[in-house]
């Protein structure tokens, strides 16, 4: 099998630095405080955010909590490979928690909790990637303080070319890969995920190609969270200044 | 969490047929319905009733039937509510929800133990008797639940049972009489099979509060009623599958009037959901 | 443009989309307003003595806005206003918030913000109106003056240190709500006015609009203050308002005229409730579609006439 | 640590295909409308607070009632008493061994003898607690369910809990076109359509319907009598063995 061709396009045509379609619809979840839908090619995810709310009588350790649910209809195998990606969901929520707990604000988070909750409605590779992209839109549609905005993105090295948002298919090969969420702003690395044996200068590469990834999908987040704000501040009132609100 | 004054206020609503969102006591939500959502399963649905969102997937697989019924194929059915629907449905509480609902949407369909006599006649999920046959999930996910849950979940599987492509297989027989017959599977969607679901039924959920009887109940209304019947009605208004909910009886001549409600609402919901289910085949591009 | 008379059955994000469109063909492209995302470094201007508001934070030297909003500058106070975040309570507000819990001498109140608010016993007109002192005895009935999951009208009256709300019922007007509906909307669609109790002859409904997004609309009471049960005058019987049919669907109309301009999106005011409620009745629409599509767009077209003439 | 159990009945179960002779008589010499021979005894165990033990032909259920008591679960201010049930059935139940722990259709059971219960508890009389009611079915030998919901309304009698009325309940299986009354296993397993109902016959108030398979509204209409009828049965049963119980009970303490 093949992954890259000779004029270099990989199995659905795609070149090696480019990313799968990319759609993005926020606050279409009524009955959450923010929720954010998330789409790359076939990788289907929908995050919800409940919160920041009065944490309830039990005050829990950390003030944010992450799941993120992987259900029996999203997953192209049977039922074992349904528990392992689940898994390796759960483990990757742990990550994703603290790196959450880092952006936000501690003074909100001192006596609230936020319950960010993800669900995968299609899995079709760079899962995790979708996952912490949907989690943070949908905070920021929350309207949840971020220190930064950050996006995530899964690259992999096949038949020596880096390639960028890797497929089911094009991941289930045992080839060095990895994946980032990349703070936009101060430039740095929040969540570092790496797989199979890689030489220091494969890393470096997937990890350059991984950046550019992140800056190319920060660009579509943030026209989608400026136009959403946009309708939603034209429709409530064409003044926008706090004073006149306290006529 | 509602108070005992809002409660009343509901219950009166009712008895005048006036609820609170201006819908007399035997009128629908809105129903969106989307056929073919998921392009990784075999069938797919997406329902909207009200706030209430449901998605369901439909995958098949290969299995061995069960010696009872051997040229029959083999059907399941699971409910999930996913955490979107929000915290409180994590842990216990959404899984024993999605359990029920699970058990009474496997009874509304449920065959005889010799696979006939079903919702989907198991028999067109057979494939070499006694060896191998079609084992079928339907999978139904909870993405928002604002009351009647359970007939938003029949109507997606429903849905997603019409929408189901079943592959083709052609069996080649084996020469010899020891090694297996091979079976060669052709998942090109054109020389698909599908399924017959003009006799799968809808489940309208009939509740009763002081005399008077009322359908598709939003959350706070379904805090109001004294107690309901999940009743299956296919579409010619047969009943084929029921369970009671709630905490207080039933007198007899209530139950009579609300399976006949029951048998005058469903086929007109499955109306509605079978041009929904036309139409929305013919729109299924990949809109989410 | 995704018009809505075809389907029925929209989400929020759709129906603020085909709102928004049409209002800016009216009033000539993007509001006037700069708006910023996460992480945008906001222009000061070389202004040296900003001062940093809400939603923003220092990054070296620089003002970055931490929430996506519009920006506002009131002299020297510059911040990023929000529009879907929870309700931040201020001094003063009138606000509808539903008794969760009774813990000790204090009821705890869910106001829908980010934390839970707190109604002291002694912050409360008992019954029999008598100002004394609370003794044991009434710790022990508080469940007869307002019961877990009990709608209140109520105000706040103060904060404590962890930022947390006291609210206080001390009035006449404020009280237990009986025999209306509740609608929720975004908080940021009320205005703060100076009368949030409306009595609406004209619809023969009276609302009261909760800074929190809770409104509460009962059918018109002729004279007395909006709906209130008057817990002065005798202690709280239980009896129950009856509702005619002809009251109800007054009120009905109203919610579903609150949640069809919640669902747009479109800040609510006596004038627009009142306007949508008047459109309804003259396009006669049945109550339970006003919130299709055919009857939304009749709403939005009413708003972009009203903001021309603005 | 539990034994992974591969293990397969030695001889595969005979389910005898005709069940209904046309002369109307079933395998065990019954009629159409006649029930299995019927044994209720209230106050079969010592420790729980009420209980019974109920034998319906084969099928055998032990209920205990314990309460009303402080609920395990935290659970939110309510002025009503809940009632929590948890049916098992035995490992040896069936004749295919059963692994123990709580599987899905021991959960669906619980949830439905709870509401078949709940309408006939005066909840109000025990407020902010609960009622547990264990019940575990020895054997099965069809409607366990029935059976399980006529003897947790007596052992819950027996408990002096206050109830508007005794529960009892049948079940009805459709063979071939015929309604059969309280069926075994072996014609349930037959059956292309089952109504079961549960029903306060006092105060004629049905407190659980549960069917399955296609009927006609005439069909369900002729179920629906014949299950109301074998309640009305049950219910002098019960009552009955009510009544010795207590008879019992006050004699014993006469004697002392």
């Amino acid at each position: 099998m093949e992954f890259v061709s000779p004029e270099g396009l990989r199995l659905d045509g795609r070149r090696p630095k480019e990313l799968r379609k990319l759609r993005i619809k926020l606050g279409s979840l009524d009955g959450t405080d923010g929720s954010a839908f998330v789409q790359l090619g076939n990788t289907k995810v929908l995050a919800a955010v409940f919160g920041p709310r009065g944490a309830p009588t039990g005050a829990r350790s950390s003030a944010i909590s992450c799941v993120i649910a992987v259900s029996a209809i999203s997953v192209q195998g049977d039922r074992r490979s349904k528990e392992r990606l689940g898994r390796q969901a759960t483990e990757f929520s742990r990550a994703l928690t603290n790196a959450m707990e880092q952006l936000v604000p501690a003074d909100i988070l001192k006596n609230a909790c936020i319950d960010v909750h993800v669900q995968v409605l299609q899995a079709d590779g760079g899962l995790f990637a979708a996952c912490a992209n949907a989690a943070l839109l949908a905070l920021a549609n929350a309207g949840v303080p971020l220190r930064d905005i950050c996006a995530a993105c899964h690259t992999g090295l096949l038949e020596s070319t880096a390639l960028v948002d890797l497929s089911a298919q094009e991941s289930m090969q045992q080839a060095p890969q990895a994946a980032i969420l990349y703070e936009c702003r101060t430039q740095s690395i929040a969540i570092m995920q790496t797989d199979n044996k890689m030489s220091t200068t494969a890393l470096e590469e997937l990890l350059e190609l991984a950046t550019e990834g992140c800056i190319a999908l920060v660009t579509a987040m943030r026209q989608a969270l400026i136009s959403s704000t946009v309708q939603q501040l034209s429709t409530s009132a064409p003044h926008a200044s706090a004073a006149q609100r306290r006529d | 969490m509602l108070s005992q004054h809002e409660r009343h206020y509901i219950q009166q609503g009712m008895a005048q047929n006036v609820r609170n969102d201006g819908r007399t006591c035997e009128h629908y939500r809105p129903l969106k319905l989307e056929v073919g959502v998921l392009n990784m399963t075999s069938g797919s649905a997406r329902v909207k009733l009200g706030g209430t969102e449901v998605v369901v997937g439909v995958k098949v697989d290969i299995a061995t039937p069960s010696p009872d019924a051997p040229d029959a194929g083999l059907a399941y059915y699971d409910v999930e509510i996913s955490p979107l629907a929000g915290p409180e449905y994590l842990g216990y509480a959404g899984s024993e929800l999605g359990a029920s609902l699970a058990q009474r949407l496997a009874r509304s369909m449920q065959a005889g133990s010799d696979g006939r006599g079903g919702a989907v006649d198991l028999t067109a999920l057979g494939i070499i008797k006694g060896k191998t046959c079609w084992a079928m999930y339907v999978d139904a996910l909870v993405i928002r639940v604002d009351g009647n849950v359970l007939d938003a979940v029949s109507i997606a599987a429903k849905a997603a049972l019409a929408d189901t492509k079943l592959p083709s297989i052609s069996v080649t027989e084996a020469e010899g009489e020891d090694d297996e017959p091979e079976l060669e599977v052709d998942d090109d969607p054109s020389a698909s099979v599908r399924l017959e679901t003009p006799s799968v039924p809808c489940i309208v959920t009939v509740s009763q509060a002081g005399r008077s009887y009322v359908v598709d109940l939003c959350e706070e209304e379904e805090q109001c009623v004294d107690a309901s019947l999940h009743i299956a009605v296919t579409a010619q208004g047969s009943l084929r599958g029921i369970t009671k909910q709630g905490s207080s009886g039933i007198d007899l001549g209530s139950l009579q009037e609300m399976l006949g409600i029951a048998q005058r609402v469903g086929p007109k919901l499955i109306q509605v959901v079978d041009q929904h289910i036309a139409s929305g085949a013919a729109t299924a591009q990949e809109e989410d | 443009m995704l018009s809505l008379a075809s389907g029925s059955v929209f989400d929020s994000a759709d129906l603020v989309a085909v709102a928004a469109s049409s209002f800016d063909q009216t009033s000539g492209g993007a509001p006037e307003t700069p708006v910023v995302c996460v992480g945008d470094t906001i222009a000061t201007d070389g202004q040296e003595g900003f001062l940093r508001g809400h939603g923003t934070q220092i990054v070296d030297g620089e003002l970055v806005a931490t929430v996506s909003g519009a920006v506002e500058r009131i002299n020297k106070l510059v911040s990023v206003r929000t529009l879907k975040s929870r309700y931040t309570a201020e001094l003063g507000d009138v606000l509808v918030g539903r008794v969760r819990e009774i813990s000790g001498k204090r009821w705890k109140v869910d106001i829908n913000g980010r934390q839970e608010a707190v109604l002291q016993l002694s912050a409360v007109n008992l019954p029999g109106g008598i100002q004394r002192r609370r003794t044991a005895e009434d710790e022990l009935n508080m469940r007869s003056v307002f019961q877990e999951g009990d709608l209140i009208s109520t105000e706040v009256q103060s904060f404590f240190a962890d930022g947390s709300v006291a609210l206080h019922t001390r009035s006449t007007k404020y009280g237990k709500l009986k025999g209306g509906q509740l609608v929720t909307v975004a908080c940021s669609l009320i205005r703060r006015q100076k009368q949030h109790f409306i009595p609406l002859e004209s619809l023969g409904v009276d609302v009261i609009l909760g800074c929190n997004g809770l409104v509460w609309v009962t059918p018109h009471v002729a004279g007395a203050p909006a709906a209130a049960a008057d817990q002065t005058s005798e202690p709280d019987t239980d009896v129950e308002p009856s509702v005619s049919a002809k009251q109800r669907a007054a009120v009905c109309r109203t919610a579903n005229a609150l949640r069809a301009l919640g669902a747009l999106g479109i800040s609510i005011t006596p004038a627009t409730i009142e306007d949508t409620c008047k459109a309804s009745i003259d396009a006669g629409v049945q109550l339970h579609a006003m919130l299709e599509g055919p009857f939304l767009e009749v709403i939005i077209s009413q708003e972009t006439q009203r903001r021309q003439r603005q | 640590m539990a034994r992974r159990d591969t293990s397969v009945p030695y001889q595969p179960q005979s389910r005898p295909e005709a069940v209904v002779s046309d002369t109307g008589e079933r395998l065990d010499g019954r009629g159409l409308e006649e029930f299995r021979s019927a044994f209720l005894s209230p106050h079969a165990l010592s420790q729980a607070a009420g209980s019974a033990y109920a034998e319906c032909g084969k099928t055998k259920v032990m209920v205990g009632v314990y309460g009303p008591r402080q609920s395990a679960r935290a659970t939110a201010f309510s002025e009503q008493g809940r009632v929590q049930c948890d049916v098992k059935l035995a490992s040896f139940a069936t004749r295919q061994r059963r692994r123990f722990g709580q599987s899905t259709d021991e959960r669906e059971l619980s949830g439905l003898l709870a509401t078949a219960l709940e309408a006939a508890v005066l909840r109000h009389t025990f407020p902010k607690s609960c009622i547990d009611i264990y019940c575990l079915v020895l054997e099965s030998g069809g409607s366990e369910l029935t059976v399980a919901i006529t003897a947790a309304a007596m052992a819950i009698a027996d408990a002096g809990i206050a109830m508007a009325d005794v529960v009892t309940a049948c079940s009805v299986s459709r063979v071939a076109g015929q309604l059969l009354l309280d069926p075994t296993a072996d014609e349930a397993f037959r059956e292309d359509g089952s109504v079961l109902l549960a029903m306060m016959p006092a105060a004629n108030l049905v407190t659980q319907l549960v069917v399955t398979g296609e009927w006609s509204s005439a069909q369900m209409k002729q179920a629906l009598c014949l299950c109301m009828g074998g309640c009305l049965q049950l219910d002098a049963v019960t009552r009955k063995a009510l009544a010795s119980s207590e008879e019992q009970a006050l004699a014993a303490m006469r004697i002392e």
